[in-house]
């Protein structure tokens, strides 16, 4: 159905993100960018490499009931914007926590997992989702 | 600059149409507008599109619609900025006339949609955000403005029965558009009972996944004038943009985007938001009506909910918006919905709308929208005495 | 209409460049620009692109790039119209500019092609054309373009000879380009034995498949003037389409979009072809920039393989063509290409390509081309002392 | 690879062309419009739907080694451009002829073949082809 959505190219390209929650900053703006940028919106491009923490805030969230193609047999899960500790922001998909607890404000940590399984060679595609805290 | 008006508009009935292509449709609604406007050529065309690649494997649009208008070799351009490609179109449509490149430009829109699955039309739908890293993890459009629904819920107190009062009086609107994809009249009750597409967002929230076009004629109020039509003014036109992945957005209650292309629209215009009569709204969700509203200024901002229960927005009402059924009823062919809210807004101010129309109606305002909010056309139309 | 310049130009190395993603390319020749340009801020924004949504599931580019290049909440769009999707950006910026809406326009091209196999890029370059009546029954890009080569053989006698000297003038002239995607030098037998792709095209008549981006800064000459920069001026733009599908075309062996674009183009800036020092044009395919040679008037109709045999193409020649290495050695990648051509032609004109400098060069045009030659643009610029 | 590329709705809707070569007929222009058109480039919307002639004469083509996705079980295969008794001209694979005997001016004759098998369904295309004769 998806169009080779995820290539072995594509896949590795993003490691660092996906596996370490790699951000960069911006000391002018004490702000992260998740990804990366190559320019703050302040015009700074003196951007340092940072981690970012594995624990935020559920800023709000919704159950999906119809998902794209690629999720089909994950229906219906829940997924949320997260905001970390240092203030970067992510969509990710909150694991393992029965929907009726889930709630705006909620502590998370974030885990290393399986996203999609995609593509004609049907590469595994991993990264971050959360957990309740 | 010179000033524009609209003197033509076409559109053809929206829905679920196999039996069309995409060339089908586009052809369809431009030559109604061609018609309408009664002009023996044209100069230039924009085509707002989305998805065709996705969609229809067919990219190029500009050039396939021109050959089979039998247009050719007049520049054909296509647009893309997911569902203001058509807002986009006009805005296009209404440089090149204002700054005198050319006379008489064909904005049209156009997505065909249901050649593909209805979760391959999702796939195709969330590639208007951002695809690393927010499709990627899984969300989907009716998700996004779930997410901006509950923010909007749980920060200004919106009920689950206003947010569902929106698509009840676009419903209501919709009944007398003989071009609307659905004719039904469904109850708060109904709609929070319908089927869960991405809590608390249900079907009944949702606009529908649609075949269709739309297309308008813009010239130059001079030319409009030789042709004895009713002279409907550009008076407004605005564009703007915003990150597109929504976690970017430092308030998830709002849809920014709209307040920055109003504001442009506004002051080319010369005009506030108590000065416009009626307006046409991106409400691809039933809560992305409310939040529009406030960011137009028609409401205080977190009293969108309380307006519409109010009944300000009908047709009778303070501030009509969606007269035409919205993207709810009538279907939102993502390419074409831009272009069809020009066309709801030509028919209005030419006092055309029977059922729906607005008394006195002198401007209006038509506000499109890509993605979750990371691009906005506005644009204001006034008709002249 | 205001006149217009451009004063910045902005490209990084193209190739397959795996790890780096859409985002990354554009942001990247972007701030080049801006930085070659010396400005402050952006007004608006135009995006070219084909096909993102096949090669990379990601549509909504203009959103994308200005939030990632922190330019929101500026007007950005992305134009599509296969590969002359950049050209027809910078016309968007130009009119922009000229026409008084902005005064800084960001023109860019992208295209990422690599993350799709070479079945994929085929299949999806393959939406340029038309995809019922075309591409359903087996063509192909190369295909199209071997059948024009086949009938322009058939009428004007050109041989497969001077057809692969496009291929040995463009790598030779990319051997000097530091961006370009190959640097390799094939010689005529090397191209006739090289591996057949659609008879009688070989993969050395081709241009590759490639990731790229391309960006220019336009503005008013007054404000190019405060600037500091060499005044490098607009002075014809035009652009045209064509049917989409090759076979209706009356003449197989021309590509009148061109010649339909040139004369727009020739009548703004007053020009003929003999007063062009130079040209950058679309050879996709070796046998595109001979019948391209023709269309704009370089040369007699079909004579297009007899001017490149007799060196009249070359640098020193009568009109250079192609000095950046074109499409063959730079790399194709297809939103990108006719801003890059645009970026060459700025070159040329403020006297920096070194080994492939066209001595006295002050009139540059460009040439670019979407599908078989549904569509193109062709520009103008000419150095002001 | 190809996303969704033909589905049984797209199928069926171009039967009558792909099946039986309808087009439609300017009597102005006395000019063929395959596949129909709702408006000839004179104006004209007052078109005649017409079936076209099975023959023609090959005006130009090409044997290609590098095909799409959908056709990468057939390579190589000659296709070109037909000009049909009428002046209609369609795109079609020139099928059961050795490739050095095809040239400009060939004549052929149009048979329903087989096109592709596309989609996730497997769904078979049909449509037409040309032969020499
Ligand atoms: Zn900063
Ligand atoms: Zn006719």
């Amino acid at each position: 159905m998806s169009f080779e959505s995820v290539t072995p190219a594509r896949y590795a390209r993003f490691m660092p993100q996906r596996y370490r929650l790699e951000a960069n900053y911006c000391a002018k703006c004490d702000l992260h960018h998740f990804p990366p940028r190559q320019i703050c919106k302040c015009g700074n491009k003196e951007l340092e490499t940072r981690t970012l923490p594995d624990e935020g805030e559920v800023l709000t969230y919704t159950i999906i009931h119809t998902p794209g193609s690629q999720f089909s047999d994950e229906r219906p899960f829940a997924i949320g914007i997260i905001e970390l500790a240092t203030g970067a922001r992510i969509t990710a998909q909150i694991a393992d926590t029965p929907f009726d607890e889930i709630e705006i404000g909620m502590r998370v940590k974030i885990e290393f997992r399986r996203i999609q399984t995609v593509g004609e060679a049907g590469v595994l595609a991993y990264g971050y989702k959360v957990v309740s805290m | 600059m010179r000033d524009v008006a609209v003197v033509g508009i076409g559109m053809n009935k929206w829905g679920e149409l196999w039996d069309k292509d995409l060339r089908d449709l586009y052809v369809e609604a431009s030559l109604l507008a061609i018609e309408d406007a009664g002009v023996d050529h044209i100069d230039s065309m924009y085509v707002g599109c989305m998805s065709s690649g996705l969609f229809n494997c067919q990219e190029h649009l500009g050039s396939l619609m021109a050959d089979h208008l039998g247009l050719t070799p007049i520049p054909a351009t296509r647009i893309e900025s997911a569902c203001v490609s058509g807002g986009i179109a006009f805005r296009m449509g209404f440089m090149e006339v204002a700054g005198g490149f050319s006379d008489i430009v064909l904005a049209g829109g156009v997505e065909k949609m249901t050649d593909v699955s209805g979760d391959g039309a999702t796939f195709a739908l969330a590639t208007a955000c951002d695809q690393e890293w927010e499709a990627y993890n899984g969300i989907t459009f009716p998700g996004l403005y779930a997410m901006i629904a509950r923010a909007h819920m749980h920060k200004h107190g919106t009920t689950r029965e206003q947010i569902a009062m929106v698509s009840v009086k676009n419903h209501k609107n919709g009944m007398h558009n003989p071009n609307a994809q659905y004719h039904l009249t469904p109850s708060v009750e109904d709609i929070i009972n319908s089927v869960k597409v991405a809590e608390p967002l249900n079907i009944l929230d949702c606009s529908p996944i649609t075949d269709g076009a739309a297309a308008v004629i813009l010239t130059t109020v001079e030319k409009a004038k030789e042709l004895g039509k009713p002279i409907i003014r550009v008076i407004g036109a605005g564009q703007a943009s915003n990150t597109l992945a929504l976690h970017n957005r430092s308030d998830l209650t709002r849809i920014q985007v709209t307040e920055d292309a109003a504001k442009m629209a506004y002051k080319m215009a010369d005009k506030k938001p108590e000065d416009i009569d009626f307006a046409e709204v991106h409400d691809c969700f039933t809560i992305a009506e409310l939040v529009i509203m406030e960011e137009l200024g028609f409401v205080e901002r977190g009293k969108g909910g309380a307006a519409v229960e109010a009944g300000e927005t009908d047709v009778g009402g303070r501030i009509p918006i969606n007269t035409s059924g919205g993207l709810k009823s009538k279907g939102h062919p993502v390419g074409a919905t831009g272009v069809a809210q020009i066309h709801t807004l030509v028919e209005q101010l030419r006092c055309d709308m029977g059922e729906c129309q607005v008394k006195g109606a002198k401007i209006g305002l038509a506000q499109n929208m890509g993605g979750s909010g990371g691009s906005a056309t506005v644009h204001i139309l006034e008709a002249m005495s």
